[in-house]
């Protein structure tokens, strides 16, 4: 370990630095060479950024940095700190900033999405007038998202954040001409700035209550019983911050945007929205709930266990988001309502939660997020191929697909069975986790038993309306009237798919190491 | 004499419900923007008076942020009511509704 | 008493004086109703077309970057307060290095709206030869 | 050695990388993939050579590579966790069946060079790339350290037996014939599911060997005289060792499930040599070999295995006689075999069970791979009754068909007669003293005739007397790669015997009973795995007629005279230049043999009149019940969802405001039970 090249702390921030640091390439590239459309290289730079972002993640996580323990990481080239003896999370800026497991496996989440989306981008935006403009919003906002993984302080949360969305709104109406896009950003904008608000005024709660708005800080203040006396105030800012979560993971009743938004937005930007975006408001919603608001002590100033907010909300994301979705027409909305659902599986991981344990449960939310970023992803970007070819969004107008393009018919049906959590895939041992999780948690409040049968029930619903896209383009025949003219093979849509579609696959024997990383990582920010 | 902290926090709740009654019976997209500016206003009061009371300098700088973002959202904000009118020929919130159910 | 009531007592002036003084202008004055008298006042150019006109874009573009660039300078107080201790404790590369890294990104910013067009007022008509053909 | 053991999983993955080559390069390679396959077998072969080495110089290894699985289920002995894993266990018994395994899969592939490509056979790199497949599940079988292990590999070998029996499956019959081996050993293997998790529920342990293992574990029930599920631990060894007997049952191809190997003939020949003779229908037997220590607990057990093998074996023999395709005479002698194996297993005489196997296995490849030379001698014609005098024309064919057959017949001193021997003379020991089963040593000792019989109507009717056709006038010449598998497995078809020569032994007291101090574990091994160990579980006591020398001499003076006079008998009516089938003196049993006792018609008269109204009755069951409530549910869920989007009105005003609401109804909820009104 001695030859070791150690990197200063900061460099721990890589990931989102680098994200950063590619936006204001494609920045000054654009400003230099205004309105180019030279798509190799602004894609290949985008996508350059993402997976050095993704690269330096990795590397991190398996050099142990962030970790605890002192065999937490492997013998690696160089390393951050004097991580590899596993001194545990590192903070920056006074605490700001926290750079531990958990976040850099959402960074890896953020990253790796980011790269499938830039990928895939190449050929569905190709024509497109806002090349540089597109890719460089992309990357600001994947530096949002990956910057949330990190964020310890409310202050940086809400910055980080909102430069997730910011950009977001602006790629979702990115097609200045397409009525649907301008729609769903709209629609999307005013969402999101209303519940920014909500989010913000709950913030000015929480500091008024504490004082602090640094989230160790905010934890201790509580636990010492100093907010004792706006346990109200305190009450009312946490619901409030929750709103502003539940509005970054489309869940019930903030999810209103969800289905619109993903409907109109070109599919891959759909994609990274309902996966990046999604995992990056999850991060900071475990992060926020088990630093800042511990159960235990923040049960006896509110009087009120705040699971029980979770396990309302993740009963009823899951069942508005599947039964909204089950009877959709268009493959692309189903899709939108299936994200809801998915975000009320994943917030069992907080509702699931007890005073002393649950890294289980919560470890299995991050396993599913990761998973759910290829598969989510993979299924975006096929409806982005069946767009770039022009076939129609409707079931109907799938039929068939799979004569025209059986490999990417198969990289769907993998991605399908995998949301509905069917075993051989990925998605079924999350989902397995999180079901085992819930029934554990089961014996010490009894509310989770409807949470576990929700989860049954919803998964049940969920298999019928995959199995039905799976059956238009596999088994049912194209309508022969139609001639469907489809234009070539688009190499970056077919690569982006069809890796999403091996990671979905091959996760499955990778399971162990993953589920191990994601209990580890969230074991360590339910002890701290 | 000091006021105390309790009307700080009414007038600011007051403030966020004006610009929640705003956002929900406006429907010019501009209106809306606004009343959105108001609830983030309101929040800006929080802290501010927050930060007064708790003796720290943490809300007021905070407010600062918020305020930045605000206009970095308006900004946003005003790019999409321009494409919208664009597409529209008008900017009710309430005249987009294709997609839905 | 109450310091109170003096703003009180201050309001109440503030607000009934304006509206004496309205109040005994429409009891006083003639009413003598006339087109030209009812027409938007416009410098004493005849006024042509509605007042609900469109503003050209640019407009909104010069407006945009100004919000975003007038709030920004918000930030740069704080940092201007604490400046001159920072730089005792921290160093020059600390204190400094941190605003100009923001100042430059802005300025990237601006470039780029710039050299995109946002603060063109006219074009000339080989850009909007250009302009024709993108989508 | 530590080294042997470390590589130990190259010999599995060998294989694995052929089949990955052969898929998807093996249109482009020369020879269509089995280059690659030859050389990772190749490659199998001398590893496991290293292991037997290795464990021949004193080595021993068991290593879990990977942990699927783990959870805190409880068992019914109360073992808090359970664990799948992926491991090695290699011992004496998995060594010397790696080498059996890698050492007819090289062969088998050398000779499919001369089989499928010089006959210029289509779809190669598929058949390639599944033989590569199905060495690597094989051997991944053999040397699994636990149940689940091995009944996941136990099914992937049928997977790869169902792919290449299908191998032309352009033709009528393939595809049936692969269906009807898929289903009935399907049958089996349902069984054998239910065995391992019945074991595993148990024990809460699925390995084979050590402290840990369940065959440890169910000692102990015994021994404590546990209720394990309302049985006696006893009974429920038994039971639990009875369903997986059932896998075993289906895939070695014993009564009543033997019914498909017949068919599997449909197969390529090198297919039926490597999978349908030599190797996978002895993963049955060698799962008995393997938990024989979990059999030997049960006596009930064992003598269910006694006399299935028994009766498998005799049952089959005189099937055997009556058939004209030289492959089908084959298929019906290698279920007789595998039912030898069977008995000597059921009577413990666990070493002669194993011996006849690895015996079995050269003798029997040897066989099928000389009918297959023969097969392309004779221009792609089976039928025996067609070919005659081949004897001069490809001599190297004869001897070593002639070597194969010795020792099926079991004439000394070939290497069938010493395992035979063994089998019947343990079985006949036991038998003298519970006399029980002495019924099963019946059977086997009268097989003996019947097999020397068919095996040498086989050979006179394919090699001697006159050519009966014009493709046996005429053969069609066969290469070195043919030839050299033959000649190798030829050999060893005569000396393999010397492993264990248990009567010289007895009669002269030399020690060169080397198979049985291999798997006495005398040069390496698991003590809990061993002969003797075994032998001290096994519950049945031994007896003599006089001595045991006199028992030995009688019992190997039967079986040899059976033997041979089933030979001569074959000779007298066969050796002749214008043989007559004779069948016709058969009378009415000769359409009961031709009809195979009629064991396909009675399990399509199940299948259709007992299965077929019961799953009318219990799809009836569904249509009107379940799916009445299915869809009812359904339509419930449908209308609930059409209901649900409703919310979604599309106007962006309504949206804030239902989130309004929505966030309201959530505060007021969570002020009630927080008691923040109050």
């Amino acid at each position: 370990m001695i030859d070791a090249f150690t990197l200063p702390e900061w460099a721990a921030l890589a990931p989102p630095l680098l994200l950063a640091l590619t936006a204001l390439v494609l920045f000054a590239y654009d400003s230099i060479n205004p309105r180019s459309t030279n798509r190799p290289v602004l894609a290949g730079v985008a996508v350059v950024g993402a997976l050095a972002s993704l690269v330096t993640a990795v590397w991190f996580t398996l050099a142990g940095t962030g970790a605890d323990g002192p065999d937490a990481g492997y013998d690696l080239w160089f390393v951050v700190g004097d991580s590899v003896t596993g001194t545990g999370a590192i903070d920056l800026f006074g605490g700001q900033l926290v750079v531990d497991q958990m976040a850099l496996f959402f960074m890896i989440v953020v990253a790796v999405v980011t790269a499938l989306v830039a990928v895939a981008s190449y050929d569905y935006m190709a024509g497109h007038a806002y090349q540089a403009e597109y890719y460089s919003l992309l990357l600001l906002a994947a530096t949002g998202m990956s910057t949330m993984a990190a964020a310890n302080s409310l202050v940086t949360i809400f910055i980080a954040l909102e430069l997730a969305s910011l950009p977001s709104y602006a790629l979702v109406a990115i097609l200045k001409d397409n009525r649907g896009s301008v729609e769903a950003g709209l629609k999307y904008f005013l969402i999101g700035a209303l519940s920014s608000a909500i989010f913000v005024y709950g913030i000015s709660l929480v500091y008024g209550a504490t004082g602090h708005l640094q989230l160790e800080a905010i934890a201790e203040m509580i636990a010492t019983g100093e907010a004792d006396a706006y346990s109200g105030l305190l009450g009312l800012g946490i619901v409030m911050l929750i709103g502003g979560f539940a509005f970054k993971t489309a869940s019930v009743p903030f999810h209103f945007w969800a289905p619109e938004a993903y409907e109109g937005a070109p599919a891959p930007i759909a994609a990274f929205l309902s996966s990046a975006s999604k995992a990056a408001g999850f991060v900071i919603l475990f992060r926020v709930f088990t630093t800042a608001f511990p159960l235990e002590t923040t049960t006896a100033v509110i009087g009120l266990d705040w699971t029980i907010a979770f396990i309302i909300l993740a009963i009823v994301t899951m069942t508005v988001g599947n039964f909204a979705a089950a009877t959709q027409q268009n493959v692309k909305r189903m899709l939108a309502y299936s994200s809801v659902g998915h975000a009320g599986y994943a917030l069992i991981g907080l509702a699931a939660l007890t005073v002393d344990g649950g890294e289980l449960v919560l470890g299995a939310a991050m396993m599913h997020l990761l998973v759910y970023g290829f598969m989510n992803t993979g299924a975006f970007l096929f409806v982005g191929l069946a767009e770039y070819w022009g076939v129609g969004r409707t079931f109907d107008a799938y039929n068939g697909l799979a004569a025209r393009a059986p490999v990417a018919c198969a990289a769907l049906a993998v991605f399908m069975f995998s949301l509905a959590g069917i075993p051989p895939f990925g998605g079924f041992w999350s989902k397995y986790f999180l079901f085992t999780g819930a029934l554990e948690a089961a014996s010490a409040n009894s509310a989770l038993l409807l949470v576990a049968a929700a989860l049954v029930v919803n998964s049940a619903l969920s298999l019928y309306y995959y199995s039905r896209l799976v059956k238009a383009v596999w088994i049912n025949d194209a309508d022969p009237s139609l001639d469907r003219d489809f234009g070539g093979t688009p190499t970056g849509l077919y690569a982006a798919i069809l890796f999403a579609a091996v990671m979905t696959v091959v996760l499955l024997p990778a399971f162990g190491p993953v589920a191990d990383l994601a209990i580890d990582a969230a074991s360590a920010v339910l002890v701290s | 004499m000091t006021v105390g902290i309790e009307y700080y926090v009414l007038l600011s709740l007051a403030l966020f419900c004006i610009g929640l009654f705003g956002v929900l019976t406006r429907r010019n997209a501009l209106m809306f923007l606004m009343s959105v500016e108001l609830m983030l206003n309101a929040a800006n009061i929080n802290l501010i008076a927050f930060a007064f009371y708790h003796g720290n300098l943490t809300g007021q700088v905070f407010a600062l942020f918020t305020m930045a973002l605000a206009a970095a959202e308006v900004a946003v904000g005003l790019g999409i009511i321009l494409v919208l009118y664009r597409n529209f020929r008008d900017v009710d919130v309430t005249v987009p509704s294709e997609m839905r159910w | 008493m109450n310091d109170w009531i003096a703003i009180g007592a201050l309001a109440l002036v503030g607000l009934l004086i304006p509206l004496a003084m309205m109040a005994v202008s429409y009891l006083l004055r003639p009413s003598v109703p006339e087109t030209s008298k009812r027409a938007t006042y416009e410098s004493g150019e005849v006024p042509t077309g509605g007042t609900r006109i469109r503003f050209n874009i640019q407009y909104y573009m010069v407006a945009l970057l100004f919000v975003v660039f007038d709030i920004e300078t918000v930030l740069l107080f704080p940092w201007a307060v604490i400046y001159t201790d920072a730089l005792a404790e921290y160093g020059l590369f600390y204190a400094l290095g941190p605003m100009l890294l923001f100042v430059a990104i802005l300025a990237l910013g601006l470039a780029w709206a710039w050299r995109n067009g946002a603060v063109q007022w006219a074009k000339s008509p080989q850009q909007v030869g250009t302009e024709g053909n993108r989508p | 050695m530590e080294t042997a053991f470390e590589l130990a999983p190259a010999i599995v993955l060998l294989p694995l990388a052929a089949f990955v080559v052969a898929l998807l390069f093996g249109n482009y390679m020369p020879k269509k993939g089995a280059l690659a396959g030859i050389v990772a077998t190749a490659g199998s072969l001398l590893l496991s050579l290293y292991v037997m080495a290795a464990v021949a110089t004193g080595g021993q290894h068991q290593e879990t590579y990977f942990t699927w699985a783990a959870g805190d289920a409880v068992s019914e002995t109360g073992v808090p966790t359970i664990e799948f894993t992926f491991g090695t266990l290699l011992d004496p018994l998995s060594a010397l069946m790696l080498v059996i395994v890698s050492l007819i899969a090289f062969l088998v592939h050398v000779f499919s060079l001369g089989y499928m490509n010089d006959e210029g056979e289509t779809g190669l790199p598929r058949y390639y790339a599944e033989l590569g497949l199905f060495t690597f599940s094989m051997l991944a079988f053999v040397i699994a350290d636990n149940l689940l292990m091995a009944f996941m590999f136990f099914e992937l070998v049928g997977l790869c037996s169902y792919l290449l029996i299908g191998f032309w499956f352009r033709t009528e019959s393939a595809p049936s014939a692969a269906k009807k081996a898929f289903l009935v050993t399907r049958f089996g293997d349902y069984f054998f599911l239910l065995g391992v998790v019945a074991i595993g529920a148990t024990f809460g342990t699925l390995a084979f060997q050590g402290d840990g293992s369940f065959v440890a574990a169910a000692g102990e029930a015994i021994d404590n005289g546990e209720t394990l599920f309302g049985f006696g631990a006893e009974t429920w060894v038994t039971i639990t060792g009875l369903l997986v007997l059932g896998g075993v049952i289906g895939k070695s191809a014993q009564f009543p499930l033997h019914t498909w190997l017949p068919d599997a003939m449909e197969g390529p020949t090198t297919v039926s040599a490597l999978i349908h003779a030599a190797t996978m229908v002895a993963a049955g037997v060698y799962l008995v070999a393997r938990m024989f220590g979990y059999y030997a607990l049960s006596p009930t057990a064992l003598g269910i295995i006694a006399f299935v093998g028994g009766f498998t074996a005799l049952f089959a023999a005189t099937m055997g006689v009556v058939k004209d395709d030289i492959k089908q005479v084959l298929a019906y002698s290698t279920i007789s075999q595998y039912g030898y194996m069977m008995l000597g297993l059921g009577v413990g005489g666990y070493v002669a069970g194993v011996f006849h196997l690895m015996n079995h296995a050269f003798f029997k490849a040897l066989l099928f791979l000389g009918a297959g030379a023969v097969i392309v001698l004779m221009h792609h014609e089976q039928d025996m009754w067609k070919m005659g005098g081949l004897k001069d024309k490809a001599p190297i064919v004869y001897y070593t068909f002639l070597a194969g057959a010795l020792a099926l017949a079991g004439i000394v001193p070939f290497s069938g007669f010493w395992s035979k021997d063994e089998i019947l003379f343990d079985a006949i020991i036991v038998g003298l003293n519970e006399p029980i089963f002495l019924a099963a040593y019946a059977m086997g000792l009268l097989a003996v005739f019947f097999t020397g019989f068919y095996t040498f109507r086989m050979v006179f009717l394919t090699f001697h007397g006159e050519p009966r056709s014009d493709a046996a006038r005429d053969p069609h010449p066969v290469s070195w790669n043919i030839k050299f598998p033959l000649l190798t497995l030829g050999v060893l078809a005569l000396v393999a015997g010397i492993a264990n020569l248990a009567p010289v032994y007895k009669l002269t007291g030399l020690e060169i009973t080397y198979l049985e101090f291999w798997l006495d574990g005398q040069y390496g091994g698991y003590a809990d795995l061993t002969y003797s160990a075994y032998g001290d579980t096994v519950p049945f006591g031994t007896d003599y007629i006089g001595s045991e020398t006199i028992t030995l001499l009688i019992a190997a003076g039967l079986g040899l005279g059976l033997a041979v006079g089933g030979a001569v008998f074959a000779m007298v009516l066969y050796n002749v230049p214008e043989p007559e089938p004779h069948t016709e003196n058969l009378g009415s049993a000769r359409t009961v043999l031709r009809s195979n006792y009629y064991q396909d018609e009675y399990q399509v008269w199940l299948a259709e009149n007992l299965t077929l109204p019961l799953a009318r009755a219990a799809d009836r069951f569904d249509q009107t019940v379940i799916d009445g409530v299915v869809n009812g549910v359904s339509s419930v869920s449908l209308f609930g969802s059409g209901r649900m989007k409703r919310l979604q009105t599309g106007v962006v005003t309504n949206y804030a405001a239902l989130l309004i609401v929505g966030f309201i109804v959530l505060l007021v909820v969570l002020g009630v039970l927080g008691g923040w009104f109050v």
